[in-house]
């Protein structure tokens, strides 16, 4: 049992990361709070939760169309929010990066846009066991609507995703492949460039849920090449309601509109719409502006860390708290890969996950328990759900030592 | 016993604990275990009260005036509470069960587990046992 | 031309009132700010900013199946903003509140939803000659679609809507009615009940685009009792990114989703899903929660100073505008009802409205310019576009005054 | 008179006003009230620049060696702004257009008018002006 801090930040380092969220000064019954349920949504530094606070002191406007200055303002603040997320994945043109509510609605509008124009009955889409709900329900909505049928790549027994059986299921109706950057039950990274090689050869649309790869570690979107990459800024330790739908230079113009509304037009007579080019066709409405500016102030905090030296630190607690898990006869862990990414899920042999997490949240230990919106990975599994410690960059081996150790006694109480 | 003297039982009972509350679910957990256990016949679909966790099953019997109820759930931690609301709910009127305001959940310390957005399904289950006895309110 | 400061707040309240919203220590080209772009945005109290701070402060946590003690907490704010909500518009059952991303986005989910099931092609719908490009174009969208045909309510001479007129356009295939409470661009509040006497008569489903009406004047929906309301909290004082749809107690379970994804269910396979009940089954994905906090909080702050009040307020701001542009002979006023909600529209005839808004700004005053995304009636007035004053609770007389004084030093410099 | 000399002649005429920008405006409108109509013939979609709020007409000539532009605004703001281009940008050579930086505007205090998210279509207007030029540079 070696902790290995070679790979995490050193103390000070993370203590002055600490200083930056207020969030660590609060105590849960009674105990500082051990903050393990990253995977749900992450803590927001000070420097975030100040771009806030400075756009609704100083610049607060709505956007696109207005003269005066605290439009302009507020317009450009906005619009470097967009370079600023496009720089960050590498992505040369901002217009590819469209501004969404979340994962959830990117995904949303992937789907429903294909599905108006580019999938026609008996298509197949392609998705894994592992995938959360977000990216499989609207697939499944639009699947009943136009027959499409989904197909599900399997698990090998160490739960991670059966390539080979990937291989088989490609067909020449097969027109999407959508999946799960990182699993955020199992933290597994997907063999992306594996995938990406089959589907590239059967001509398949790939969309890329990256969910949990944006907090975790470096995404190079022009690198990775997939047609649309989504993600979620409150898991990147900027706000709610705020996401990036990432797409190929030709979908600007090929994806059919899903959505609509005011701020994406050119002309609009009660017959006839001519749309605007660019990011602006998909942002229907009064853009989340604050979101925006807090997401670029998120990615800016994140790179002041560097996102390397995030994806080891938290690799290393991943690493280190499954090894002592696995000391544990009465844990199971699942998904006991190496290449993981902020993520481990495990029962209580015998216990319920509520029960687990009920009692480490009297500690001041925060994990997630239940199905994380992952039930067919459940139902594979045949369990009712997990107990989930995710972890953010904040995050410490010695609070990994606490909830081993609470985790313990725990155990004693179920037993 | 009437209810509000079972639940003063039950204060005095996790009064002993004070503050540890490691001691208090210890004993709610032990509770749990020591629930008599519902005839599997009745853990049917129609007697689950999904939460969006654990899960909990009750049947309910009206025999001499008074309601009787047994019940289950998953989950150790809501299992011991669904002992504490039987033992209080059980072999009572439905009238008086109707009104319990079951106040002794706040009082034992316990309240978190009541709060409505709690994934346990116990605000549910209450509100299940009331509904029951109301419908023989009016027979 | 009398002031009739009976109707607005005194001095000492608007002071106390202005004090609340620190943007307006903001100097602008040399000149304190005067915003008078209400209509587009409001700017937000220290009531609601902090609420946004505390949120990300003291709870912040993923909600729902979460069992430890932030994400109950994120929750029971999440929850209770939803309650706050809907007592503000006198809604029993909470769950009839959406949160949205705003109005856009529940016109969407209306149009989207109702697209999917209950309209047919051949079906009609209503809508006015000043509806909001977020109320054009989602319908425009799915009756290219599905055959579905836009009628159009025309104005009378004065701009105010005909109602006569919109008797005649109702027949047995009108579906659904689809009206701005309050006009955008115009100021003019529509006259739902006479609307909804014949919508009623042809059992059409009713939807209020209450974008304008819910900053500036009490909405009792049960009394109104429209199918759907939306609104966004941006325009009421609240952050950006959220809004509400409000659905009357069936559509709750019949109106078929557009949009989809994790939190939603009761049960998912790959195959089939059941959906939850209530307003969750609309809300897919991590919700905008800091959001609905300063949506709630928005809320609080306007009914401390109360709805009625604020009204009255900003209808003597614009009966006292009006009576004063209408003293130019240089300027024309569109819409000159009095029936009016917190917005003027005019032109400075033979001068551009970006001409005068450019110089208004240089000034300090910030107006809005263009086609306040109502193009069709831009269409209908002639003109490319209007310059619109819009006000909140904030503005006063003497800022009404400074904005005629300046605007004749425009006139002068255009002319 | 070439591109960087006319620059100083315009930023030494609004020195004149300092920082009196009612001055500044006053000329800039006098400057597109000036300005020599487009024929109306060239005002045709083709030659319209479509900012979102004002509109901009653009055409361009290659005569001897030079780029010849004439335009026009609706809006009389960016009209004055439209004749300060064309009077730094007409009558100029390909090459020397493709590289002008325009500084003067920002130097003159107008730089507000030239932000890529501004409403009048003026940024657009100098790509095209640009590419126009482009077009004849390997002539
Ligand atoms: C009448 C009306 N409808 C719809 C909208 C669109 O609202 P949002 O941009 O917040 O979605 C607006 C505001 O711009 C409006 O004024
Ligand atoms: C892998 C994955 N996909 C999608 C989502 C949905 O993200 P959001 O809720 O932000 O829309 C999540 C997070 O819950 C996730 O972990």
């Amino acid at each position: 049992m070696e902790k290995g801090k070679g790979n995490t930040l050193d103390g000070p380092a993370i203590q002055r990361i600490r200083n930056d969220f207020p969030i660590f000064k609060k105590v849960i019954n009674g105990q500082s709070l051990v903050y393990f349920d990253n995977g749900a949504t992450v803590q927001k530094p000070l420097q975030v939760i100040q771009a806030i606070e400075n756009y609704y002191y100083q610049s607060n406007a709505n956007i696109h169309r207005g003269v005066h200055t605290l439009s302009r303002e507020a317009t450009e603040l906005y619009e470097t929010a967009r370079n600023t997320v496009a720089a960050h994945f590498n992505v040369a043109n901002p217009q590819q990066c469209v501004f969404t509510s979340g994962t959830t609605e990117g995904i949303n509008l992937i789907a429903g846009g294909l599905s108006k124009a580019i999938l026609r009955s008996g298509d197949e889409i392609i998705l894994t066991a592992y995938e959360h709900h977000s990216n499989i329900l609207p697939w499944q909505l639009h699947a009943q609507e136009r027959g499409l049928k989904l197909k599900v790549i399997p698990l090998k027994s160490d739960q991670s995703l059966d390539i080979a059986a990937a291989m088989t299921l490609f067909t020449d109706r097969t027109k999407v492949l959508a999946v799960a950057h990182v699993s955020n039950t199992l933290g597994l990274i997907t063999d992306l460039q594996a995938l990406f090689k089959i589907a590239q050869q059967y001509n398949v649309i790939t969309v890329v849920d990256g969910a949990q790869s944006s907090p975790h570690m470096p995404v190079n979107l022009p690198e990775l090449d997939p047609d649309f990459f989504v993600c979620s800024a409150h898991k990147m330790y900027g706000p709610t309601g705020i996401g990036l739908l990432y797409m190929k230079e030709k979908w600007l113009t090929e994806l059919p509109l899903f959505k609509t509304g005011g701020g994406t037009i050119k002309t609009v007579t009660f017959e006839h719409t001519e749309y605007a080019e660019g990011a602006l066709r998909f942002e229907p409405g009064t853009p989340h502006i604050s979101g925006a500016v807090g997401f670029a102030a998120a990615i800016d905090y994140m790179n002041s860390i560097d996102m390397s030296a995030i994806y080891k630190h938290e690799s290393e607690l991943v690493r280190y708290a499954q090894t002592r898990l696995l000391e544990l006869p009465e844990v199971e862990v699942y998904g006991q890969s190496e290449h993981k990414a902020g993520v481990i899920s495990f029962n209580v042999k015998g216990a319920h996950p509520f029960d687990v997490g009920t009692l480490l949240d009297k500690y001041g230990i925060a994990v997630r328990t239940g199905h994380h919106c992952t039930q067919p990975l459940m139902q594979l599994l045949g369990v009712q759900g997990t107990v989930r410690a995710s972890f953010a960059i904040y995050n410490t081996l010695e609070e990994v030592e606490y909830f081993i150790e609470k985790l313990k006694r725990v155990i004693t109480l179920v037993s | 016993m009437q209810i509000r003297e079972i639940e003063e039982e039950i204060i005095s009972e996790f009064e002993l604990f004070g503050d540890d509350w490691e001691q208090k679910y210890e004993h709610l957990i032990d509770l749990g275990k020591s629930l008599p256990l519902i005839e599997p016949g009745y853990k049917t679909d129609v007697n689950l009260i999904k939460g969006c966790q654990s899960r909990v099953w009750m049947h309910s019997d009206f025999k001499e005036g008074k309601m009787i109820f047994t019940a289950d759930s998953d989950a150790i931690i809501t299992k011991g509470m669904v002992a504490l609301l039987v033992r209080v709910l059980s072999h009572q009127e439905p009238v008086a069960i109707v009104n319990a305001r079951l106040e002794f959940i706040d009082q034992i310390g316990l309240k978190e587990h009541l709060s409505p957005t709690r994934a346990n399904g116990l605000v549910s289950m209450i509100n299940r046992m009331k509904q029951e006895a109301l419908q023989h309110l009016s027979k």
